[in-house]
């Protein structure tokens, strides 16, 4: 499968919706940078992360959570992990699909 | 570098200067940028506004830790406003809302506006500087 | 009319700088009074002589400086954000330790109270970035 | 009045959005760049800016409109200028908020 | 340069390369910087396709005229794709329908893909280069 | 395993530099070999010598030179993008007529064919852009 990565904030730019619609059921998709907003509870985008983890593996880089001051908000769920977990999810996977 | 004879090169006049913030930190350069200038901007002693809307308010969430990424925390800058006598933050009330967070949420004192109120806020500008 | 215009995004990858320059240009042809543009964030790159863009595309860097000359231009790089990014005349170079420089003609380097102090002097600021 | 300038798209970027929202009515919105996307007709995005329209002037940069080839799909109502135009908007409005 | 030397560095390994784009021309090069690694890439005689998506599929509207905004108009490049062996273009029916656009609006034909046509499409990629 | 990383934004102004440099240094860590970095549109900007960030920022080029130099990496400029935007070496700015270059050290300047080549070579690809 692809690892898909999203950098962009969910609320500002469309790349995390282009991802969930163009992704395969099954497949990783790892929140970085700005994209880390996309893993949070209580936001109007919120449910659409939750109905996308019914189908879909879905990670967030935890430096990039932290830096955000987010760590104490993020959905059940979201597996966290540090660059070490990026790199061995890249690794997994047959190829990576940024959404840029 | 003639900037320290243009520093005051206002002359007198002051205006109504609005900043307008809309992006989170870090993912790009601009918030961290938008602060250098309200910095700078202070010694003009003009009749300051900051404005955090949409992501921007995400600028001024507690708890930042940025050792993960190698980059500057600059989130406490925010509370040093106040010391450049810069004192009027706003923080639009829907742009929280749709992130599930209040007020109390923020590292400062901000004033939550609806984005009715904030339209008459920006309506009432001379200078507004997005980023 | 006085305008001040703030560019904040670098050439060719954002087409703020082509906005900016139009605009630029017809106000100018308008009679209006460009009292400067001040390029901050990664629009300091448009001050970088060391561009080679392909002959069938336009020169961005060189427009500016052609236009400047042309109307006696006031185009300010914002010092921190050059730093930052690798633009540099030779004064900025020799304190910096730096063994070379790039800043483009018609350009100077100086800091962001010209962006506040165009905001102050100027009856309109447009702000083109990304 | 003010002048709102919007030069994303609005199919990938919140900027027009924020815009529509934090607009007065009875002020001029002027979409740039690939801001201009959201002047065409029959879009997902079309009635939000015919909404707009029924309280604010909507105009759209002319040169940018023929760059994209979508001079045949601008929504009636909507104003085409050129960058003389732009700049005369500009002069009499009192101040020029770009929604980056 | 020793470019030239290594244009043939793929030694008969064939992969399937993929291309999206799904951003719009102009507003930022990313659309004519993409388009220069598709030509560049044709060279290499991998298995190529190209997908539009999004904003992409206005890289392809028909009447382009950049003459206005100095710029220069690179659309009709997407017609020469063939004669580089580059042929297999797709575009996503959601993204043109969201654009109020058919096929007949493109500038070169193409082959119109479902989300999840495409989703199989991508996930049978070896290598996937985003713009 | 084989990587090789695609960075299509400049220095400060996208994370996009940052999260590549820390991938890649988490990669090297893992024992895996990378490949080639790839420097695309404003990606480019990462290769100039000429910057001077604050001192309590940390320096994204010279960073780039020392994990270049620590670990033999093939730092690579795209030759058709850095012309737009000014990043050369001696070469280059002679070949174009420039009185001067800004190419850090650690960095070399190709074409295109180098990202498609590490398309093929690599076992991965994995791009940090905007």
């Amino acid at each position: 499968m692809l690892l898909h990565t999203v950098n962009k904030s969910p609320f500002q730019h469309a790349a995390l919706g282009s991802c969930l619609r163009l992704s395969k059921d099954g497949s990783a998709i790892l929140l970085i940078e700005d994209g880390v907003y996309g893993a949070l509870k209580g936001t109007k985008i919120s449910s659409d992360i939750e109905n996308a983890m019914k189908t879909k593996k879905v990670y967030a880089l935890e430096p990039d959570i932290k830096a955000r001051g987010v760590q104490d908000r993020v959905l059940d769920g979201i597996t966290l992990i540090d660059y070490a977990g990026f790199v061995d999810l890249a690794a997994e996977n047959k190829a990576v699909e940024a959404w840029l | 570098m003639s900037e320290e004879m243009m520093e005051e090169g206002g002359g007198g006049v002051i205006k109504k200067f609005c900043y307008i913030n809309r992006k989170a930190p870090y993912g790009t350069i601009y918030a961290l940028e938008s602060l250098e200038v309200v910095l700078i901007g202070a010694a003009f002693e003009q009749d300051v506004s900051v404005v955090f809307a949409d992501d921007g308010i995400y600028q001024l969430t507690k708890g930042q830790d940025t050792a993960g990424i190698e980059m500057k925390n600059f989130s406490p800058t925010y509370r040093a406003l106040e010391m450049y006598d810069v004192e009027k933050l706003y923080v639009e009330k829907e742009s929280l809302e749709e992130r599930g967070m209040t007020a109390d949420d923020l590292i400062v004192p901000v004033e939550v506006l609806s984005s009715a109120q904030l339209q008459d806020l920006m309506e009432d500008q001379d200078v507004v500087l997005s980023f | 009319m006085k305008f001040g215009i703030l560019v904040s995004e670098g050439p060719y990858t954002h087409q703020a700088a082509d906005s900016a320059y139009l605009f630029t240009k017809a106000a100018l042809e308008k009679g209006h009074e460009i009292y400067r543009i001040f390029f901050y964030h990664d629009g300091v790159n448009n001050g970088t002589r060391l561009t080679t863009p392909p002959q069938d595309e336009r020169h961005i860097v060189n427009r500016w400086s052609e236009l400047a000359e042309k109307h006696k231009l006031d185009l300010v790089v914002c010092v921190a954000a050059a730093q930052r990014r690798g633009i540099a005349d030779a004064e900025e170079a020799k304190r910096n330790g730096k063994d070379g420089d790039n800043l483009a003609p018609g350009f100077r380097i100086s800091g962001l109270g010209q962006l506040v102090e165009a905001g102050i002097q100027c009856e309109r600021l447009v702000t083109f970035g990304d």
